[in-house]
């Protein structure tokens, strides 16, 4: 029961992963690669967890009185959840340029194409 | 496990979940009143959490909340507005009923915090939670004309 | 390589995959476990440099080098972005037709932009005493800004964001970040060393130089959105191919 | 192990995230992301990650979708013109 956290993990992962390989369509893949990443913040969280702590923010919280969290893999988390979004803009830039250059978002038709 | 947390639990299993299978399923006007109601269901969540863990600092995730997940929904009612024309939701009784579960929930963590600069915050959210619900759900069954681009 | 042969070679990898992963998972330490070294030494170390949140002691003092990296991701991506949707020579832009928003959508984007906003400020402020920060607070008075166009008009948007600007300022916060990074080095410690007084515990100007990178870090993830979002609207409203009506 | 909450949030996380990867149509994807982020807040919340949950909560929310939706209008507004033309 104790690994339910880290198999969640691995199994988003590996279920957008399957989208990746399958899906029809760039925008649905930038999408599958979105899953995939939030597979990562699981992970790290969940390593990261203690029983019966609380957050490591002392503003309202006596240091001392209780115990926390493992902070670093929360900052770790949280700096890539905002860069990952920045990515994903990227990638989805990409695809427009794709969509302008070829008329079609659909990776098989894309790869006919090229011949 | 508390009180709070055992509500918070029920509200997330409960409600949530339905809120998850409502969004992956069915024909489009379902799917975008999932979406406005998984916001307006987990942010009462948080407020019990917060209130369950004893943390007065989490409410700052409930206030978030309740400010974006409304923006959220008026993206997709405003760029599927040609879809959501042809078909327009509505589920006006369930989302009173999920309006009124946030208010129950909000009234309960004020007599709970008090009298205090909290109190004040609580009912900010409380307030922003309900309206946004309301106008998100307004904007979705009908809230933009449906101009060809704009 | 066709879809089949693709789909193949996913599933022989995904399946080897698969069984790593979970044979690593019963390796990985206990969930909920005691044991958190690292943990513990920088609860100490930000709370003897008086830093009330652990996780900005982490992101803007302890580790501020890996934020710095963080961060040229940020401006990398926002700048490939905009080389990407630059308007080319056979597009041509089109004045979007004004949208008819129905009056209470209205009057709920105009009163809650402004609260929005504030929150956003409040988050960022707030950023090295309760959860919150730069990161998080800049995404949110972005996301603010854009509610212009959503309960209101494209244009209206346009009339308070020059994009030029913005990219500008975006420019000048991650030069800050650099910039307080070096004074560091002029102070006599090291690139980035929090080389300020610490301040009262629990206060807003505590943590030294943490407050400050994180009011870069938010400025810098607000512009960066702003103008991220302004040229995905510019292509998705404005900008058309030559032909196109 | 013994906390239901932590077993709720991860379950829920883990049918939100093969939903949004079995949608196909990428506007339905985009409302089921915007339902993954915030299941991802509530689990971050209840593995007492309050800042990363803010994170998610300000990304996952709102701006993620308005990216993936503008985008799919971009996408799509030739196809629709060749439509009226034919």
């Amino acid at each position: 029961m104790s690994v339910l956290p880290y198999l969640v993990a691995a199994w988003v992962f590996l279920v957008g992963c399957y989208g990746l390989a399958t899906s029809r369509n760039l925008i649905h893949a930038v999408g599958c690669l979105a899953v995939c990443q939030s597979a990562t913040y699981v992970l790290l969280l969940a390593v990261g967890y203690r029983d019966g702590a609380t957050a490591p923010v002392f503003s309202d919280l006596k240091p001392g009185s209780r115990p926390v969290v493992d902070p670093v893999v929360q900052a770790l988390a949280l700096t890539d959840v905002v860069v990952g979004a920045t990515v994903t803009a990227v990638l989805l830039a990409l695809v427009l340029q794709i969509s302008k250059l070829h008329g079609t978002v659909d990776p098989d038709e894309l790869s006919e194409l090229r011949g | 496990m508390n009180g709070w947390t055992v509500a918070a639990t029920a509200a997330l299993a409960v409600g949530v979940g339905a809120t998850v299978w409502g969004v992956a399923t069915g024909p489009l006007r379902r799917r975008v009143v999932a979406q406005n109601l998984s916001t307006s269901l987990a942010c009462p969540a948080l407020l019990l959490l917060s209130e369950g863990y004893d943390r007065p600092s989490y409410v700052d995730l409930a206030l978030l909340l309740a400010l974006l997940g409304p923006v959220g929904t008026l993206v997709f009612a405003r760029l599927l507005v040609e879809d959501l024309a042809a078909d327009p939701p509505r589920t006006w009784g369930l989302t009173y009923a999920v309006a009124a579960f946030g208010a129950a929930v909000v009234i309960a963590v004020c007599v709970a915090a008090g009298p205090s600069r909290a109190l004040v915050k609580l009912l900010v959210v409380g307030a922003l939670l309900i309206g946004g619900n309301l106008t998100a759900s307004r904007a979705l069954s009908g809230g933009f004309a449906g101009s060809r681009r704009g | 390589m066709t879809r089949r042969v693709r789909l193949l070679v996913m599933a022989v990898g995904g399946t080897g995959l698969a069984a790593l992963l979970v044979a690593a998972c019963f390796d990985l330490p206990r969930f909920g476990g005691d044991q958190h070294p690292y943990g513990d030494r920088v609860v100490r170390a930000s709370l003897a440099r008086h830093t009330a949140n652990t996780i900005a002691s982490v992101n803007f003092d302890q580790r501020a080098f890996d934020t710095l990296g963080e961060m040229s991701i940020l401006f990398a991506s926002v700048l490939g972005t905009v080389v990407l949707l630059r308007q080319t020579r056979d597009e041509h832009r089109a004045a979007p037709e004004p949208e008819q928003v129905a009056l209470p959508v209205r009057r709920y984007a105009l009163l809650v932009l402004p609260v929005a906003v504030l929150t956003g400020l409040y988050v960022i402020a707030h950023g090295q005493l309760s959860p919150g920060g730069g990161f998080q607070g800049g995404v949110v008075v972005a996301t603010a800004l854009h509610l212009l166009y959503l309960g209101a008009d494209y244009r209206a948007l346009e009339r308070i964001r020059p994009v030029g600007s913005y990219e500008v300022a975006d420019a000048l916060a991650a030069s800050a970040y650099l910039v307080l990074g070096l004074a560091g080095l002029v102070a006599g410690t090291a690139f980035l060393a929090d080389f300020l007084p610490y301040g009262t515990f629990n206060t807003l100007s505590s943590g030294g130089t943490v407050p400050l990178l994180n009011a870069a870090i938010g400025m810098e993830v607000a512009c960066a959105v702003v103008v991220l979002l302004a040229n995905f609207l510019d292509q998705a409203v404005e900008i058309e191919k030559e032909g196109e009506t | 192990m013994d906390d239901p909450l932590i077993v709720v949030a991860l379950l829920l996380v883990a049918g939100s995230a093969t939903a949004a990867v079995a949608v196909r149509d990428p506007a339905r994807q985009a409302l089921v992301l915007a339902v993954l982020g915030t299941v991802l807040a509530v689990l971050f919340t209840v593995l007492q990650a309050p800042d990363v949950a803010l994170s998610q909560l300000a990304v996952g929310s709102a701006l993620t979708p308005l990216l993936i939706m503008l985008s799919v209008r971009k996408v799509r507004r030739p196809k629709r013109r060749e439509e009226t033309e034919r």
